[in-house]
């Protein structure tokens, strides 16, 4: 198993804040949207440097996604930011008919998305966001790892011409991929090379899947373990060759099992080469208050859930 | 007129099969017999409300002290004081006023005056925002938590389900009304203004929305992030009628406004209160600014806070 | 193949208008609410009838589907009609919080589901909503497949507590099942027993899952066809035991295939029984103008191309 | 000033790229030197416009005849009299005057409008709402439809696209004007109030909104479905200056009305005109209801709405 270490946590929404600020100074068509929640987001350094491109719109999610399908129409590139929730199921069909429908170059980018979202509960805890938009035709779907990759990514979707949801979250969580990594929309990322068992973790679960992956080979068990980053496009060349090696799968997602990243994973292999696969992720019920490391655990989104699941899945082969 | 006196620390869940008609019954007693209180009486309520907010924020370090401070009255006067409601619980509250919070947020305020009027167990404030908690950070009615019928936080929905229910009481021949209440921020969410014209166009006229005007939201003034302007104007073009209150953290101020607005109902327009409150109100650092929205105080702080609200019903 | 045969047409639609009207007279907890569209969601009996408990909302879905949820608290048995795309991706929010979060006793009815809504075009041919209600904690999904089978979903949900998403359509299609049959919530409907490969179809594809059997037939291949009306809960049951027979899977839906019933196949085989599935679905693009036929076979949800899928299952056992 | 006289039957599409630079250079020019066209000139071009919606809709039976018919004179006016405008189409529209329509469904005018105006060939008309078409039943921008920027069908997304090209505009120091129109029942659309209250806070003045206020919707007349009660009150009250006009059929009137919206600009506030049309209007069958709202005449009524309005600039 690869080592990966750590030194510092940093949230993944300070890697979009950081980054957004970035953005700012070298392109000056991006511009920002904030529905009322410029500290959630990490967007006051943007505001106060870039006041001409900010907007703050209030608390009107849905007016929000529309003023940004209009601001591509004078040449922007707009960066909405507000909670997951708020920037998906409360505004569905917003972002499907003025956004993805009509083509236009907006990022929606979506804080405090899952459990981690911690103590204020199940109405913000969305775990259906990547469900609702990888369905959307047109629709690009993001979800990086840590802080770096969460910068990274916000830098490289400035620069792909249309519709992003960018989701990311609230707590601190270990910083353990490179500063200035490039971050290649729809490529799926290696973080270990294995043989026994493909790991396919995204967001705040790629971590866990390292963990998991140690605790695995002093079991002796060699899993693979890719970051998926982009869940759409989907890297269906990585996730073929993973698993014609494996042969068996273990998915790991703050979500919903229905309808997220192990969804596409299956879904894939339904349709080119069936192989047994175990979910990680929230099984068909809201979340609830709690810390986020609380959380986790009760509905086992972590190193030791994933560890049983590989098992589980080895013993299908 | 409410249902007070009931004895505290009885564990209702435990209690509530056997004994809900029972109850029931005493409830409804006590509310007829029952003379208006003094002002003095909810003042006491009130302070011990203050200082559940801040201990239950503080205890697990989130939520949102300022709105809840800021309401603190008006919850009380509603609950002590001016609803018909039957705290062993009836979900469908037939024959009860009942309350909706729209801006679940100041989730604290409604806990700790649905506890002192004997909805649940005061002890169970402790555990707010905890894991395996029914005090969830926003109300919510999957853990059957008594006193919520449905769950907010997410704003701007609570109107509408309000006037479902109200809708509903008109079919059951149910002439009890129906309060909720809005944050002033909260009314930039469109769905409020479909319900606005809706509750007009339909005659909703036993439904009293409230609006924390306390002039806040999350970035800052309401006026700077996105005015509501003359927002009396606006809801009387709606169609609805409109009272001002200008002191909506006195007590009398606001049983007077909400018995205004039951006499107003006879024109079968819907009434709205803006009651003008002061975030963070009875805690004096936290008042006069946007900052107490959503974070918690220190122990240093709590102590503070604590000192300028004496115990009076005992804390949980 | 067994036979089944039809002398008359009808729209799915109508079969909700009728057992509304039913539904009037025999239960007074039922309500119906309409956001301006009471003719296209048959209402209009309902309306007339029962005019006490018909709210006509507007076009204002949102406030729609929160003024359904205040009305349970009351007692009722509220149902809410416009057509798929508004009832879902419009309001996810709002079922979201006040409706499934709530454990609220709602029946979200939507006509107009899919491509088959015809000539209105890509704004309102929702192609998610199966997806996005399917993920929703506490939400069950229904889309039967012809005028009866729909009249008596909608007669049975009246019956069965918490929320419910109906899905139904425009155009007139065949009626092939009993009147009165009995509809029971989450039972799968074996259409026809076969061997070969197992066809999963839901709403209207189910027809087509039938003349698909005939083709099949009359090449010498035994197709079993279940009708899947209730995607969440799924008939587990069902799934499993056609798949360990036929070890091959075509599914069928207006849909598109990321998050639909082929999906909740994929995902449930992956876990207990990997086979190789063929999808037929819309693929990740939006509808566009045309009459249903037009649209059904362009976008390749007929007969033809269930039995092309199945010649392709099968030949990946 | 419109772009007339470009001569028609061209094939933009395919000339598109090629005449591009000359085509906006020669349209502007004509624009310069154009004399401000008689009413009698639009006359003709309504007549014209009629018959192209009555046709398409007929054509695949299917379609909203009633709010097309209602607004003709209005996109006529706006498309060849009043905005600045480039059928040679660029889709970031600088420099240009921008249209957009909230009430996607009265589609039929706007394609005939535009086709009109140069945007793209008359005969796609023939398309409409049929397989494999640019003239999608509801505008879209996908399929490549030249003179549409964003997609409408669902109600109530309009305004908002308008205010963000509105501030687009401002940030590219560009002083030209987004015109949006809405229906009048789409305004029970709760988005649509969380866009006019962002509007006047953000003082998005280069934004004329226009509603259809025909006070009909698809279930019947608005008074009836959810009243708007008294929009002009609502509109000021929401900060934002106010014409009426009375008469949204008459061309001349129409023109004024833009004019002094312009006028009215200066003050910093967005304008609204509430524009009272008539659905189906020129079609003497299809005027006074809602019934004509969405659906398509047979043979016979086409003939009969057909000899209502000569052709005048030939038929696609
Ligand atoms: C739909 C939605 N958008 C955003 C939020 C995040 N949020 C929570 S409270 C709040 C501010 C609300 O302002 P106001 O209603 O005035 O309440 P106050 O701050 O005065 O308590 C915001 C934006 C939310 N909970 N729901
Ligand atoms: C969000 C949404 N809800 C419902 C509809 C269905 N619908 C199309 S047009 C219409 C009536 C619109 O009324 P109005 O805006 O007055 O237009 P008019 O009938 O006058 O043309 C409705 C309800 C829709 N297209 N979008
Ligand atoms: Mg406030
Ligand atoms: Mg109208």
């Amino acid at each position: 198993m690869k080592k990966y270490t750590f030194t510092e946590k940093k949230d993944t929404r300070s890697g979009f804040g950081v980054a957004m600020a970035e953005l700012g100074a070298s392109n000056p068509k991006v511009v920002a949207l904030c529905a009322d929640l410029i500290g959630s987001l990490k967007l006051g350094d943007f505001q106060k440097q870039f006041p001409d491109r900010f907007f703050q719109i209030g608390i009107a999610e849905a007016n929000m996604m529309g003023i940004a399908a209009g601001l591509t129409i004078g040449g922007y590139i707009p960066f909405t930011g507000t909670f997951a929730n708020f920037s998906t199921g409360r505004v569905y069909d917003q972002i499907r008919q003025s956004i993805a429908y009509s083509g236009k170059n907006v990022k929606i980018c979506a804080s405090h998305a899952g459990l981690t979202l911690g103590e204020d509960g199940a109405t913000h805890q969305i775990l259906e966001d990547i469900g609702m938009m990888k369905m959307l035709p047109h629709m690009t779907v993001i979800n990086p790892c840590d802080f770096n990759q969460t910068r990274a990514a916000t830098l490289a979707i400035a620069d792909y011409h249309g519709p992003v949801y960018l989701r990311f979250g609230r707590p601190v969580v270990p910083i353990f991929t490179e500063r200035d990594q490039e971050f290649i929309v729809g490529k799926a990322w290696m973080v270990n090379e294995g043989t026994d068992v493909s790991i396919f973790a995204t967001g705040h679960l790629v971590w866990e899947a390292i963990l998991a992956g140690e605790i695995l080979a002093e079991q002796g068990i060699d899993a693979e373990i890719i970051n998926i980053h982009t869940i759409k496009p989907l890297d269906d060349e990585a996730v073929l060759r993973s698993v014609a090696k494996t042969r068996c799968v273990v998915s790991a997602e703050e979500h919903q099992i229905a309808g997220g990243l192990g969804d596409s994973i299956a879904n894939l292999l339904a349709r080119k080469a069936p192989a047994p696969q175990e979910y990680i992720g929230v099984n068909d019920s809201f979340g609830e208050s709690g810390t986020p490391e609380q959380l986790m655990d009760k509905y086992k989104l972590n190193a030791a859930a994933i560890v049983e699941a590989a098992k589980r899945a080895i013993a299908r082969k | 007129m409410p249902c007070k006196g009931l004895p505290r620390g009885i564990d209702f869940i435990a209690l509530r099969h056997r004994i809900r008609p029972v109850l029931a019954l005493i409830c409804m007693t006590i509310s007829i017999v029952n003379m208006a209180p003094t002002t003095e009486k909810l003042q006491a309520v009130v302070y011990q409300v203050r200082r559940d907010i801040v201990r239950m924020v503080h205890g697990c370090q989130s939520g949102h002290p300022g709105g809840s401070l800021g309401c603190t009255e008006l919850l009380v006067a509603l609950y002590h004081e001016v609803m018909t409601h039957n705290p062993a619980f009836e979900a469908d509250g037939i024959g009860e006023d009942l309350f909706f919070l729209s801006n679940g947020h100041i989730s604290p305020v409604w806990y700790s005056v649905l506890a002192h009027a004997g909805y649940f167990p005061k002890a169970e404030l402790a555990t707010f925002r905890k894991l395996n908690s029914r005090v969830q950070g926003h109300p919510a009615t999957h853990e059957g938590l008594p006193g919520i019928r449905v769950a907010s936080g997410s704003l701007g929905q609570g109107i509408s389900v309000a006037i479902g229910a109200a809708q509903a009481k008109k079919l059951n021949h149910d002439d009890k009304l129906v309060y909720v209440l809005t944050g002033d921020g909260e009314l930039q969410e469109g769905q409020n203004w479909e319900a606005i014209m809706y509750a007009a166009h339909n005659k909703v006229n036993n439904l009293v929305l409230i609006v924390d005007y306390n002039g806040q939201q999350i970035d800052g003034p309401v006026d700077k992030i996105n005015t509501l302007g003359n927002l009396k104007a606006k809801m009387e073009a709606f169609g609805w009628n409109v009272l001002d209150q200008p002191n909506g953290n006195d007590l009398a101020a606001i049983i007077e406004s909400l018995a205004e607005a039951k006499t107003l109902l006879a024109e079968t327009k819907p009434v709205v209160i803006l009651l003008k409150t002061e975030m963070g109100n009875g805690v004096d650092f936290m008042m006069n600014s946007h900052k107490w929205h959503g974070i918690a105080p220190d122990d240093e702080q709590l102590a503070t806070a604590l000192a300028q609200n004496p115990e009076t019903l005992g804390d949980y």
